[in-house]
């Protein structure tokens, strides 16, 4: 399937995939927490219904060039990093990018809501862009640190390459079972990179008004909403595929999608948000010390 | 966390009100000093006088200093309207005697001032701004008089006796006509008020 | 801050970027804004992410009740003051009932005055209840606001019940209340009292102990007892500076005297302890509930008055006070014989916590936690606004 | 009323408007006393959400503008930047008595009597305050509304923008507004409509 017709219905197809699991996954959440917080919640493709809704808008109040290039960069360098993450039966694009192209174009992202959202000119929108951008000091180091012992471990950067290491002897061979450790960082800094509480500072509605979000509306919210969704998927599937052995056919990875994901929310559901820099200092005190940790044990093992 | 916390004893009342009565005794002697008279007892744990404008400051430093009056508990303003005067009534309460003191002074109501006593009580300068703004009375010495709660007010001050709240909505905003007949709500006739006034009621 | 950022050969490469007017800037919380109570608005002048100036903006919610009351009549007004406090009406009806009978020398039946007692508790639990949901909500805790506000309805039935209104009762009325407890509405308050006690310790896991708001809130909001005093605080925000002052004990009315209960003090003055101070005053208020079911004696709820509609109040004033659960809360009324007030003045309890304190602690704070300090400190906008 | 394009209604705009109806937010501001009791119809026990409804914090995020009771008029004027912040189409629901005609507050001197005259208003719900159940129901009409494609009522602020803007000088003077009603009426196409 990775050639030929097959591949070319698979480029078209990915995204509307994307964005299907994306809304399933993001009804899921919001029902999974209305659920602990005692109500009925709502629909389940409740996020479909938003982004329909934000799509057919009438007006658009646009501030500027940069503001309706930036949504397209966002959406685009979601979509780009969508394609190089493998998924069952689609990893055509992760032969011609390892997990360091990833990195890179994962950063086209925030770079284009910076952008964006820098020409609203709103305070609040500014100082979100400023916490995103701290929070990345977080997150990103443990996580790449993480990243670093996984590829001196199997010897490859290829996401696909460590997948299928992962996959030889079925779930005792899962990185999370073979070095908790930095699973376990990673798993900090996927809530983090999510952008889930505690980590929730970026958006943090009492205290800047939903930051980046402020000045957004209609259509250009209506961007972003995609861009979470989707976003949602891809980074549910990166550490997916790192640490608990990807998945080789959808029902596996739909399951591993959900569990990992209700995971996630349930500590979303029951803690409120950090300050920044505590959450910062948080990173650089606990998943820090514990990647790095993992990945000596993986440079003794290895001599 | 648990703090000093007191059980309540079943004869405080009684004790509070002995309390009371020497704090007001004393309050009654500090008026005599600051050629001050009329002070009382009015009820339980309630002292109340009347006070020369001039005199406040000093009778209020008095019981801030000596008889320990440490909170603010309200300064409130009454347009006597008949009288031409305003009368201001300051509401202490002293947390050590469990006792409150209103002293009552009454101003001229034209361009009607009154010494501050901010530097007494920081609070009273909400107080003394809100008078200000309702009633239009000027407190020498209070710098943060501008206007707070009525910003976009053009009229006069709104709590004078001769500002009629009523004549007032009635001359700037519109009321809607609501006439319906009862007849047409009955029989379930009833198509909105405009069309309905002008056929039944008038 | 005086790290001035410059090019190696020491000239400035961004000339005026980091001057002192320029590092500043103005950032506006409200009055559309969820980190506010109400319909408010803070300006702040920010440094970073440090205020370094706050000024209030109040009036959003101005109706003019003052005025609005010295143009009816006096039983008209019971049914606007209520207004004057949102979440916590009942001290405003109990302030305006017991201000005219002071005047007019009314007694109320001692039944009467156990059930006011009874409203007044059950208003306070239902808005510490909503406190803990805005408090919660400001650092982010959404699951806590859907608990306790829901939970707080159940009070809410037990008003409407009672009263026949779900925030806004209307019940006291000068001489009495108007009208009896339905039958079994006793145990339904006891069922009630038990079920928030048992939540009270779901609270604990989900809020009170919860790491991230015990980092949050701690060493936030420092009050402490001088300033508190100085800056005129009542209430939980002065209790939780180590005064215990309680205008039930220290000046009490009704039947305050003949209860048993604490005033919980705090020692820490900051957020934490102003929110642990409210949730030991519900467990207080719950055994004043318990109590009150118990000692009510059976009798007239009013003491009946004339013809309601050419009522007149003896000439007089008087000052009452009442602990609402936000602090002391006050009204000043003046009757010059006549049909309607002379003049009635309201001394919400936030005048103080809205204005001058929430601006003097809002310096040095970070932005993220001004709401919390506004909610914590339960500063009322309309009281304020009036 | 000339049938615009925005009113005609095709195969494509019922399914659009269907799949719209399920999903509104409103805007989170406190404009008098009627939202204490909109945290009960958010939380638990009554769920707003069940609709789709969610409380949102800025007006460019949001669907439906509530005025939760009386305005005074100190607060008309940031309504209505606000208002005009809003994207298209926008819903104002009146809430509670005093939205109507004023309420217990007819005789205050600071709040307006009647909302109607300065923003066009989709629904009124009537009452002081109006209970978590009656805004659940008021809800459901304006969803049905939408649903039917007849809640057009922002069309009505570009059609009669004179009528409103007349009512606003009145009620507090000139505002500096962000928005060209006028020239975005034109966009719509809707602006010389009516007159």
């Amino acid at each position: 399937m990775n050639s030929g017709l097959g591949l070319i219905v698979w480029i078209i197809a990915y995204p509307f995939v994307s964005f299907f699991l994306g809304v399933l996954l993001g009804g899921y959440g919001r029902k999974f927490t209305a659920r602990i917080q005692r109500r009925v919640g709502p629909s389940w493709i409740q996020p479909f219904y938003d982004v329909i809704k934000l799509m057919s808008k009438k007006t658009n109040v646009s501030h500027g060039y940069m503001h309706d290039v930036a949504m397209m960069m966002l959406v685009g360098g979601t979509l780009l990093t969508m394609y190089f993450v493998p998924v069952p039966g689609f990893h055509y694009f992760s032969q011609f990018g390892d997990y360091i192209v990833i990195m890179y174009v994962m950063l086209v992202a925030p770079l284009g809501m910076a952008l964006g959202v820098g020409q609203t000119a709103n305070p609040n929108g500014s100082i979100g862009i400023a916490r995103a951008l701290e929070m990345l000091a977080g997150y990103e180091v443990t996580f790449v640190l993480t990243f670093i012992g996984m590829a001196m471990k199997n010897g490859t950067t290829s996401m696909y390459d460590l997948m299928l290491a992962q996959q030889a002897g079925g779930m005792a061979t899962w990185a999370i079972v073979t070095d908790p450790l930095l699973g376990i960082a990673a798993l900090f800094a996927l809530q983090g990179m999510m952008n889930e509480k505690p980590f929730e500072v970026i958006v943090a509605p009492h205290e800047i008004a939903t930051g980046p979000m402020t000045e957004m509306g209609g259509k250009y919210l209506g961007m972003m909403f995609i861009q979470h969704l989707i976003n949602l998927v891809v980074e549910l599937t990166i550490y997916m595929n790192l640490f608990l052995g990807g998945a080789l056919n959808w029902f596996e990875y739909v399951i591993k999608l959900f569990v990992l994901f209700t995971l996630v929310m349930s500590v979303n559901a029951v803690y409120g948000r950090f300050r920044t820099d505590s959450a910062l200092r948080f990173y650089w005190k606990l998943p820090l010390p514990m990647a790095a940790l993992g990945v000596i044990g993986i440079m003794i093992r290895g001599i | 966390m648990s703090g000093q916390s007191k059980t309540m004893d079943t004869d405080r009342p009684a004790a509070a009100l002995g309390a009371a009565r020497s704090a007001a005794d004393l309050v009654v002697a500090i008026a005599a000093d600051a050629n001050v008279a009329g002070f009382s007892v009015k009820g339980p744990r309630r002292v109340e006088g009347r006070v020369d404008a001039a005199s406040l400051h000093s009778f209020a430093s008095a019981l801030r200093t000596r008889v320990g009056f440490e909170h603010l508990s309200a300064i409130s303003c009454v347009d006597w309207l008949a009288d031409g005067q305003f009368e201001l009534v300051y509401h202490f309460w002293s947390y050590r005697d469990n006792c409150l003191v209103s002293a009552h002074v009454r101003i001229a109501r034209d361009s009607a001032s009154m010494e501050t006593i901010t530097d007494l009580w920081q609070p009273a300068s909400f107080f003394e701004r809100d008078i200000h703004e309702m009633f239009g009375v000027t407190f020498q010495g209070n710098t943060d008089l501008e206007k707070y709660i009525l910003t976009d007010w053009a009229g006069p001050p709104p709590m004078r006796k001769d500002f009629v709240s009523r004549d007032f909505a009635h001359d700037h905003f519109e009321f809607k006509d609501y006439e319906p007949s009862w007849d047409d709500l009955v029989t379930g006739g009833y198509h909105g008020s405009r069309g309905v006034a002008e056929g039944s009621n008038e | 801050m005086s790290d001035i950022v410059t090019a190696s050969d020491g000239r400035d490469i961004m000339p005026g970027a980091f001057a002192p007017e320029n590092r500043e800037y103005n950032m506006f919380i409200g009055p559309n804004h969820p980190g506010i109570e109400g319909n408010f608005a803070l300006k702040l002048t920010v440094e970073g992410d440090t205020i370094i100036k706050a000024k209030t903006e109040a009036g959003f919610l101005h109706r003019g009740f003052e005025k609005l009351m010295e143009e009816r009549l006096f039983i008209q007004n019971i049914a606007i003051v209520a207004r004057i406090c949102v979440p916590d009406p009942d001290p405003n009806e109990e302030n305006y009932a017991r201000a005219i009978e002071t005047i007019a020398n009314i007694e109320v039946p001692r039944r009467a005055q156990f059930i006011r007692v009874l409203v007044l508790e059950l208003s306070r639990i239902a808005s510490h209840l909503f406190t803990f949901g805005g408090h919660a909500g400001t650092i982010g805790l959404y699951t806590m606001p859907n608990w306790s506000i829901s939970d707080r309805d159940r009070v809410l039935d037990l008003f409407e019940e009672l009263t026949g209104g779900r925030v806004y009762h209307i019940y006291n009325m000068p001489g009495g209340v108007r009208r009896d407890l339905p039958d079994g509405f006793k145990d339904r308050v006891r069922d009630v009292m038990n079920f928030i006690e048992d939540r009270l310790v779901e609270y604990d896991d989900l809020f009170f102990n919860n790491k991230i708001m015990l980092q949050r809130a701690i060493g936030i909001g420092i009050l402490p007892r001088d300033k508190a005093l100085a800056w005129g605080a009542t209430g939980p925000d002065l209790r939780a500076a180590g005064f215990a002052h309680d205008v039930r004990r220290d000046d009490p009315y009704e039947v305050y005297s003949e209860l048993e209960f604490e005033v919980p003090t705090a020692t820490d003055s900051d957020a934490y302890s102003r929110t642990m101070v409210r949730r030991r005053e519900i467990e207080q208020s719950i055994g004043i509930v318990r109590q009150v079911l118990d000692r009510m004696p059976e009798g007239p709820v009013w003491n009946k008055q004339p013809n309601p509609l050419k009522w007149r109040v003896p000439a007089g004033d008087a000052y009452v006070r009442t602990e609402s659960s936000k602090g002391e809360y006050a009204y000043y009324m003046v009757s010059d014989g006549g049909v309607r007030p002379y003049r009635v003045h309201v001394r919400g309890a936030s005048v103080t916590h809205g204005v001058h304190i929430l601006e003097n602690m809002l310096v040095g704070a970070r932005i993220e936690d001004a709401s919390q300090i506004m909610f914590t400190l339960d500063a009322c906008p309309p009281e304020v606004d009036r | 009323m000339a049938d615009t394009e925005l009113t005609q209604r095709g195969a494509w705009n019922k399914v659009i408007a269907n799949l719209k109806k399920r999903s509104l937010w409103m805007l989170h501001y406190c404009t008098g006393c009627g939202a204490v009791e909109l945290p009960p119809t958010m939380t638990s026990r009554f769920d707003m959400e069940r609709f789709g409804i969610m409380p949102m914090v800025t007006p460019r995020q949001a669907d439906i503008l509530l005025i939760t009771g009386y305005l005074s008029v100190k607060t008309l004027k940031r309504v209505i930047l606000i208002y005009e912040q809003m994207v298209a189409p926008k819903y104002v629901v009146g809430f509670g008595s005093c939205t109507i005609n004023g309420g217990m507050y007819w005789n205050s001197y600071s709040t307006i009597k009647s909302l109607d005259q300065y923003l066009p208003v989709e629904l009124f719900l009537a009452g002081c305050m109006p209970r978590p159940e009656a805004i659940v129901t008021g809800f459901n009409a304006l969803i049905d509304r939408i649903d039917r494609g007849e809640a057009n009522s922002w069309e009505d602020y570009y059609k009669n923008y004179d009528f409103y803007h007349k009512n606003q000088l009145h009620a507090f003077g000139e505002i500096e507004t962000h928005h060209d009603i006028k020239s975005d009426g034109r966009y719509f196409g809707i602006a010389e409509a009516q007159r």
